[in-house]
């Protein structure tokens, strides 16, 4: 919610009484009176309407300077304050806060910038004098208008939501919680660990993904201030900054706690599905864990190859199992939220470099789950129950495509964009192959090698010396995968290699392993609920990728990870603690202070035409259909006038620069013209 | 802020001797710069010129005439005054 | 005498993009923060550049910013011209020894209003422009410097009072010394940035010894509005260069000058700046000399992608050796991979190294954290723990952990205040905890 | 009221099509509750009335006049004169009056470019010698005055005080009456602060069934071009509906029927200048990221002036062209 | 004396002679700062361009700019951040679709182009604000005075009543 802030100021005249105004022109020393008459101005400007005092001072920024700007205020009674002096970028916070120090709103005050836009840029004195004449007389008629503002405060509510329990979402969920923050972490699958929980190795570290996913869960689950909802999916949301409405539809698990004996429970089960989690390499059972250790420790119902058939009750002895379960909603109020959704990798085609036609044909993500000893294959590089000879990787599989070469997605779209951590990855397990398998042939089909990080290129250095192949295409060329018709071989890959100066080569292979690049998941319900920005790349947009790298447009939205675009664990890591410390100042602030340069809008006036729902950026603007009138939501607000410009009732106004006082300035340079009273007094 | 009583003058003249005086290699290095920056000048008392111009006319070699020429232009003492071919032309500022 | 606080929650070295930015984060979750430079102006490189990759934007619209929110922050204090003597961890955060160089000027009076920067009338090589540009003894660092307050360079200064003579508020101090500060820090972010790696690094390239060889940051001054000659040169005669070569790679993945590994902007930087020089001088060739492209992040292969198609040319090839030739245009020796391996000598006006990205200080003992054999900070814990040092309490942002581009070092940036707000509320005292 | 206690009215048109005088008429049985309770005090489209008959009555005779039209030449301004000191209220009728009207159009050409096309130009003008009319003309009986022909049309406001304006092109029977009832019970009719009556306190969007679906106009297209979608936004599908920033009153009739709003009531309430606020108006609802197509599809739009200032030329900031 | 009242004559009928009088509408993040950084470089310009500033270039309404040209100015000269560098995201697409409507309708009322401009100026383009005021000024000073208000008095606007729209009484 937001207030304005009760400043006990409110010394001003409203419009009607006759505004009594103090005009203050520096001398800085002579940097600005050595060009400017600045006694010629002041002498000029006390004889305009309203103003009761002008004075010079060698440096109104310094104490004294300062001190006679609030006793003049106190003496002359002043409710308006003019300075001229340097840019408002330099004093403008200064000298508000010494306007506030007497008592008088500090929004009454205007900065004429005579300094850096006059005396330091004009050589001819009297043109100088004149133009600095102008900008103070411009600024009394704009100060003549101003009205009291006072600052907004948005109360923060102490608590964030994060959404997605994989690393990403994971960090900032114990980040924000060892800061004493509660949070809610809500995950759509059954178990936490996201990606990261699928991997085998990370880089650069080379430890178990393993290692490094359980302690974080149990550290996760283990913090009071933290509330894990699994099976959650967004419903419904509202609000905003400071107080966002959230309700997550919890569907059922089937599997409770009060289960006491989860695997003589899934092997009682009679139906076997594709296993996912090994990425189709493997089989589970309906009723899954999808590796030991996972969290929750309770196993959960693919209620999709369910048949409900009762095998796991009986072995339950009905302890835990609820066959019939209902999905329920929970509300989930938070003055933040993090989103920390994460990616997929990309679903290579039918026939895509013989995916899906040939079994030998395998993604990097499935060779993981192979080169990991508790996978599918217990860590031996067999396929078909054949130990591979002859390994191949091809690169950027979904990622660097081109148009006419590649075929688009579903969206119409190709992947233009590099995948990031494909290459690393690629080396990496090229590096564990040849470790382990050191009669491996290892061969590298790539366009180019883009292992940019710290300690990546060593694992492409450390390959090379192994005696990996490279071989390097011509992206607009690449490489095609056929049926060795040798027959030694199940696969033969051909391809140029600009290495070698366009030599065509034939390399015969055991498993081809694609290096598929890193997509961007359906976040439609997310992008609909939040109104988050997307990129051409389908990733959600930040608001500006130095600027507010973690931040969407709406204030209180905070991205975490891959959500955001492919990123490997520690950029995912480093990017979800950036959010939690955005989220935590927010939260341990409890409330916000911005300035009241915000759009309102009269009702009276307005239409309900819309045209400022479509301008705002940050989805500030929202329409009452009831009364078909807009409404700023202050929270939201930032205060660029945007709306103002486009409302054709002129039914906005944006405080601090409303037409009239944006337009008294106006009439007031182009001086000699007609008053400004009178040109406005139709609006 | 306020307009200090500092005494400049005698700290200048301390602040001198701590820092060594004002060493023969220093003098003649300010010597040198003085004349570089007054021979530019003088040659472009004759009207505008490109860098390599004005190093054939004050007999210095280009990549000092540029940097010589890029600080007057810098403080004011030269403008540019339009193009000739792939060189810009310099000249010197009717105030400076 | 500077005025300071005796504690701070936070300690900041370096007030560069990560290191203002994990000043401000840690500043915006309630702790106090000391923000220390040994520059005279906070920004770092940043604020240097001219535009920034991929959305071109221009780098000081986003860097100065940041610098005045660092600077009006209630509860960051700058020290500029200031650097770390050594840390010592003790129960309760770190003792912390700092030297604070003499400005001779007093920041607290003085006003920006560069008088005493025209006033003086002997130049010298203004490092802001890396060299290009001229600079007197006293000067402000640059037009976005904060504090917008000049320092005197005892080495350039002919001790003629020009500057004291000229200066409305008598701020000059010629009395000033280097002073010792002392305060406590409960933690510590190193955001000490970065170097480009030398030069000369690869002889055979001339950097150094021909001066249309140029370093990568200068020609970003070039290029910007405001640096050195306001226009795109070449430094020998002030031609403008129709032809521009980039060699990349030209000091980094390679063992033999001790940077093995990537510096992961170059090729970026490159590309960015030969789409300005496209921009600014439409005539102009430019041809970037390379083995991978590497455009990894977010809308860098779109970028590459727009280089090439606004007519930058992109060639694999090896760069064998930079010679010198008549009228001080260069020629290079280059193996054309997709030319068969060709070698042809190439002439180019100008030709710029893409050097490598180098930790910006070493801390040589100052601060009790290990090192890496290639400079750079050790994170025991990089995948899980980016940005925490082998010491508990001391942090670390941006290329301080190894090369890095802005996006990245922003993000690190926040995520070492959120350890290091961690690590304060863990270690602190209750009380002292803002509410 | 004088006299018999009935009130008297007047209607004069000046610079204007008639349609106003036909719509006051529109008012169907109406006119006959009209005339109950009023006399027509001077209406030269409907009874022959003299100026000197007007300019007889006594200053204030007239207890509403409607003024129709805009102000092109020197017997119009003379008349405007005249009814402004023998009406109690003079009220600006139509959007001639109110804001110029499509006369007004003729502000973007010089007296010179109009007499071209109307005297000498036109293919169906036959005018062997070129005669062009003057204020004096000699003839054997005497100098033959006519009105003088004014470099650009103006509104009545712009020549004396208007009470109050009944905008429209023509203004719509139903306004009207309730206009004029308010105006004879001596009730200030409702105004929203700006004297405009007889319309709404909103803008046409306000009564118009199309729906913005809040997608935003990939192109502009014209009437020719393309059959609009129903129930959506005219503007949206790329028509210049000039909806937004006019005002309402009319039920959005154009739009109803398919057709793009041309901004016949003039400005929205709380605006001036109709041409601005709709080119405001439109800066943020365009597709384009680009200053390219940004630039390509505000080329597409033709005779920007005409299109945004159609009806309200001389009420916008600028009010006649440069050549004048 | 009223805040409004003359002290700068642009009717060039004294000894002064005539000066543009021209209104420059910038936004604060990058364009009222790249004006700034021009002082800070002490790059001298033209006098003439006297600077509103409002937050966003989004916010330029384009009634003001009619506004300008009818009360007297003699040039407007419209500058917001480049594309891609707003504070506010994408306040100056807005910018970027107005004002090339702006000029066509003031092409269309005989306004020469000249007298009407804009650019985007960033925070460190002081050179190119500097270089884009003396332009202007000198492009203006060619093309004469505008008086807009006077050709419109010679129309017969203003005569009768005043500028409002139709006759709202004076005050």
């Amino acid at each position: 919610m937001s207030e304005t802030v009760q400043a006990g100021d409110h010394k001003a005249s409203v419009d009607g009484d006759q505004p009594r105004v103090g005009v203050f022109v520096c001398r800085c020393g002579g940097n600005i009176s050595d060009i400017v008459d600045v006694d010629a101005v002041a002498r000029r400007l006390s004889d305009v309407r309203g103003v009761v005092c002008a004075t010079t001072h060698q440096f109104f920024c310094s104490d004294p300077g300062q001190a006679l700007i609030e006793q003049s205020i106190k003496e002359h009674n002043l409710d308006r304050v003019v300075v001229a002096a340097c840019s408002p970028s330099l004093h403008e916070i200064t000298f508000r806060r010494a306007v506030a120090r007497a008592g008088l709103n500090q929004y009454l005050f205007e900065h004429a910038n005579i300094r850096e836009q006059v005396s330091w840029v004009i050589t001819d004195k009297s043109a100088a004098t004149d133009k600095a004449e102008r900008l103070v007389r411009a600024a009394v008629a704009r100060t003549r208008r101003l009205a009291p503002l006072q600052k907004r405060r948005i109360h923060i509510r102490p608590s964030v939501l994060v959404i997605g329990g994989g690393v990403a979402g994971l960090t900032a969920a114990r980040d924000l919680a060892a800061r004493g923050i509660h949070v809610t972490l809500i995950e759509s699958s059954p178990f936490l660990g996201g990606r990261l929980a699928q991997l085998h190795r990370i880089f650069p570290t080379g430890q178990r993904a393993r290692d490094v996913v359980t302690p974080l869960i149990e550290e996760v689950a283990s913090n009071p201030n933290i509330v894990i909802h699994t099976n959650a999916e967004l419903e419904r949301a509202s609000g905003f900054i400071g107080d966002f409405h959230t309700v997550v539809r919890i569907m059922p698990r089937g599997v409770s706690e009060a289960c006491t004996n989860p695997q003589e429970v899934i092997d009682s089960c009679p139906e076997e599905t594709v296993d996912g989690f090994n990425l189709g390499l493997a089989k589970r059972k309906a009723i899954y864990m999808p590796y030991a250790g996972c969290y929750p420790p309770v196993p959960a119902i693919d209620w999709r190859s369910c048949t409900k058939c009762g095998a796991c009750f009986e072995a339950a002895a009905g302890k835990g199992i609820d066959l019939d379960e209902k999905p329920r909603e929970v509300m989930i109020a938070a003055g933040a939220i993090v989103i920390a959704a994460g990616l997929n990798t990309y679903a290579p085609r039918h026939g895509e470099y013989g995916y899906g036609q040939f079994q030998e044909v395998v993604t990097l993500a499935q060779l993981n789950r192979m080169l990991d000893p508790t996978g599918p294959t217990a860590g031996k590089l067999t396929v078909n129950g054949r130990s591979v000879r002859r390994v191949g990787f091809m690169h950027c599989v979904g990622s660097l495509q081109h148009e006419g070469i590649h075929k688009p997605m579903r969206d119409g779209r190709i992947n233009q964009y590099c995948s990031r951590v494909c290459c690393t990855t690629t080396m990496h397990a090229a590096e564990e192959i040849k470790d382990r398998f050191p009669g491996v042939q290892v061969y590298d089909f790539h366009e180019d090698i883009r292992t940019y990080g710290r300690r990546h290129e060593s694992y492409y250095d450390h390959v090379c010396q192994q005696g990996v192949a490279f071989i390097r295409f011509d992206p607009l060329r690449p490489p095609t995968v056929e049926a060795d018709t040798k027959g030694e071989f199940p696969l033969v890959v051909k391809t140029t290699d600009r290495l070698t100066f366009g030599e065509e080569l034939e390399v015969p292979l055991d498993l081809l392993v694609l290096a598929t690049g890193l997509v961007a998941r359906d976040m439609s319900k997310l992008v609909d609920l939040y109104r988050c920005s997307v990129g051409a790349d389908r990733f959600l947009l930040e608001v500006h990728p130095k600027l507010r790298p973690v931040e969407l447009a709406a204030f209180g939205l905070f991205l975490a990870g891959s959500v955001q675009g492919p990123m490997d664990i520690a950029e995912s890591t480093a990017a979800a603690a950036a959010a939690a410390s955005k989220a935590s100042a927010l939260i341990k602030a409890g409330q916000i202070e911005l300035d009241p340069f915000v759009a309102r809008v009269d009702e009276h006036h307005c239409s309900g035409c819309k045209v400022c729902l479509y301008v705002c950026p940050f989805t500030a603007i929202e329409r009452n259909d009831s009364t078909k009138t807009a409404r700023v939501n202050e929270a939201l607000c930032t205060g660029c006038g945007t709306c103002v410009a486009s409302c054709p009732c002129n039914a906005i106004q944006q405080q601090g620069f409303e037409d009239s006082q944006v337009e008294s300035e106006l009439m007031a340079l182009l001086a000699g013209k007609p008053p400004a009273e009178e040109l406005l007094a139709a609006v | 802020m306020s307009v200090s009583t500092r005494d400049w003058r005698a700290d200048l003249k301390v602040f001198r001797e701590r820092m060594g005086g004002l060493s023969e290699e220093k003098k003649a290095w300010a010597k040198a710069q003085r004349q570089t920056l007054k021979a530019i000048s003088d040659a472009l008392k004759q009207g505008p010129m490109t860098i390599p111009q004005i190093s054939a006319a004050a007999h210095l070699p280009s990549p000092d005439v540029i940097w010589h020429v890029m600080a007057m232009k810098r403080y004011g003492k030269i403008a540019e005054a339009g193009q000739s071919g792939d060189y810009y032309l310099y000249q010197l500022r009717e105030e400076a | 005498m500077t005025k300071i606080k005796s504690y701070y929650d936070g300690l900041v070295l370096g007030a560069g993009i990560a290191g203002m930015q994990a000043a401000l984060d840690l500043a915006g979750q309630g702790f106090e923060v000391l923000l220390v430079d040994r520059e005279p102006s906070i920004g770092g490189v940043m604020v240097g550049l001219n535009k920034v990759f991929p959305t071109l934007d221009c780098s000081s619209c986003i860097c100065t910013p940041r610098m005045a929110e660092a600077a009006h922050s209630e509860r960051i204090k700058l020290l500029t011209y200031t650097e770390l003597i050594a840390a010592r961890k003790q129960d309760q955060g770190f003792a912390v020894k700092l030297r604070k160089k003499p400005r001779y000027v007093v920041e607290e009076d003085c006003i920006g209003c560069s008088k005493c920067e025209l006033a003086c009338n002997y130049y010298t090589g203004h490092d802001f422009d890396c060299g290009l540009g001229a600079r007197p003894a006293i000067y402000i660092p640059h037009g976005n410097a904060i504090p917008q307050v000049p320092v005197l360079d005892p080495d350039s200064c002919m001790f003629d009072g020009n500057c004291a003579r000229v200066c409305p508020t008598n701020c000059i101090d010629f009395t000033q010394q280097a002073e010792e500060i002392e305060v406590t820090a409960g933690a510590i972010i190193v955001a000490t940035g970065l170097k480009l790696s030398a030069m000369d690094a690869k002889k055979e390239y001339g950097g150094h010894e021909y001066p249309n060889v140029m370093n990568p940051l200068a020609m970003e001054r070039v290029q910007s509005s405001n640096g050195p000659y306001g226009h795109i040169l070449r430094p020998s005669d002030g031609k403008i260069p129709h032809s521009i070569a980039y060699v990349q790679c030209a000091g980094s993945r390679d063992k033999s000058i001790g940077v093995p590994y990537c510096s992961r902007v170059c090729c970026m930087y490159a590309l960015k700046q030969a789409i300005m020089i496209r921009h600014q001088l439409h005539d102009a060739e430019v041809t970037i000399y390379h083995m991978d492209i590497r455009a990894f992040g977010k809308g860098y292969e779109q970028f590459y992608r727009r280089a090439v198609a606004e007519g930058v040319k992109v060639v694999k090839a090896k760069v064998a050796r930079i010679s010198e030739v008549e009228n001080q245009d260069l020629n290079l020796r280059v193996e054309l991979i997709d030319e068969g391996g060709r070698v042809a000598d190439i002439r180019h006006d100008l030709v710029v190294l893409s050097l490598g990205t180098m930790p910006g200080w070493r801390p040589g003992g100052a601060l009790p954290i290990e090192i890496d054999e290639d400079g750079f900070i050790t994170i025991p814990e990089m995948a899980t723990r980016p940005a925490n040092s082998s010491v508990d309490g001391i942090f670390v942002a941006g290329v301080a952990t190894g090369p890095k581009d802005i996006p990245d070092a922003i993000v690190e940036a926040g995520a070492a205040a959120m350890e290091a707000a961690m690590y304060l509320d863990r270690t602190r005292s209750h009380e002292a905890v803002p509410a | 009221m004088n006299g018999n206690g009935k009130l008297k009215i007047g209607m004069y048109w000046a610079s204007s099509c008639g349609g106003c005088d036909i719509s006051l008429l529109e008012i169907g049985d109406k006119i006959l509750d009209l005339i109950q309770i009023a006399d027509v005090a001077f209406w030269p489209c409907a009874a022959d009335f003299k100026y000197q008959t007007v300019a007889g009555y006594p200053d204030g005779y007239m207890d509403i006049c409607f003024f129709n039209g805009g102000v092109r030449n020197s017997e119009q301004e003379e008349v405007a004169r005249l009814l402004r000191k023998k009406s109690k209220l003079l009220v600006a009728y139509g959007t001639c009056a109110s804001d110029g009207g499509i006369p007004a159009l003729a502000n973007m050409n010089s007296v010179a470019e109009i007499f071209d096309a109307a005297y000498h130009s036109n293919p169906s003008i036959d005018n062997p010698n070129g005669i062009e009319p003057r204020p004096h003309v000699e003839t054997a009986v005497g100098t033959l005055e006519i009105p003088t022909f004014y470099p650009a049309v103006l509104n009545l406001g712009q020549i004396v005080h208007a009470d109050f304006a009944i905008p429209g092109c023509p203004p719509q029977a139903e306004d009207v009456w309730e206009a004029i009832g308010a105006l004879v019970s001596g009730a200030t009719p409702q105004h929203n602060g700006d004297r405009r009556i007889g319309c709404t306190s909103r803008s046409v969007c306000d009564e118009c069934v199309r729906e913005k679906k809040m997608t935003r106009i990939a192109a502009f297209r014209r009437h020719h071009m393309f059959r609009p979608e129903p129930g959506w936004c005219l503007l949206e599908q790329g028509a210049m509906c000039l909806g937004p920033a006019t005002r309402g009153g009319c039920g959005a009739l154009c739009p109803q029927a398919g057709m793009r709003c041309e901004g016949c009531y003039g400005p929205a309430p709380g605006a001036t200048d109709q041409g601005s606020a709709m080119i405001g108006a439109i800066g943020g609802m365009l597709e384009a990221t680009t200053e390219k197509r940004a630039q390509e599809m505000v080329d597409e739009i033709v005779d920007p002036p005409g299109t945004f200032y159609r009806f309200s030329m001389a009420t916008g900031n600028l009010k006649v062209a440069q050549k004048h | 004396m009223d805040e409004n009242e003359a002290t700068f004559h642009s009717g060039g009928n004294g000894a002064t002679p005539w000066q543009p009088r021209i209104i420059g509408f910038l936004c604060y993040w990058c364009s009222y700062t790249g004006a700034d950084n021009a002082g800070t470089a002490r790059m001298k310009y033209a006098p003439n361009v006297d600077v509103v500033k409002v937050m966003c270039s989004g916010r330029i309404d384009p009634d003001l700019i009619g506004k300008a040209f009818a009360n007297g100015a003699d040039g407007v000269l419209v500058l917001g951040c480049h594309i891609g560098d707003c504070h506010y995201i994408s306040g100056n697409h807005k910018t970027m679709v107005r004002m090339p409507l702006v000029r066509r309708v003031l092409e269309g009322m005989g306004i020469e182009p000249e007298r009407f401009r804009h650019e985007w100026v960033s925070a460190a383009e002081g050179e190119k604000f500097s270089r884009l005021v003396t332009e202007m000024t000198e492009q203006v000073r060619a093309l004469g005075p505008l008086n807009w208000r006077e050709r419109l008095h010679a129309c017969g606007v203003g005569h009768g009543m005043d500028l409002a729209p139709w006759g709202e009484e004076r005050p």
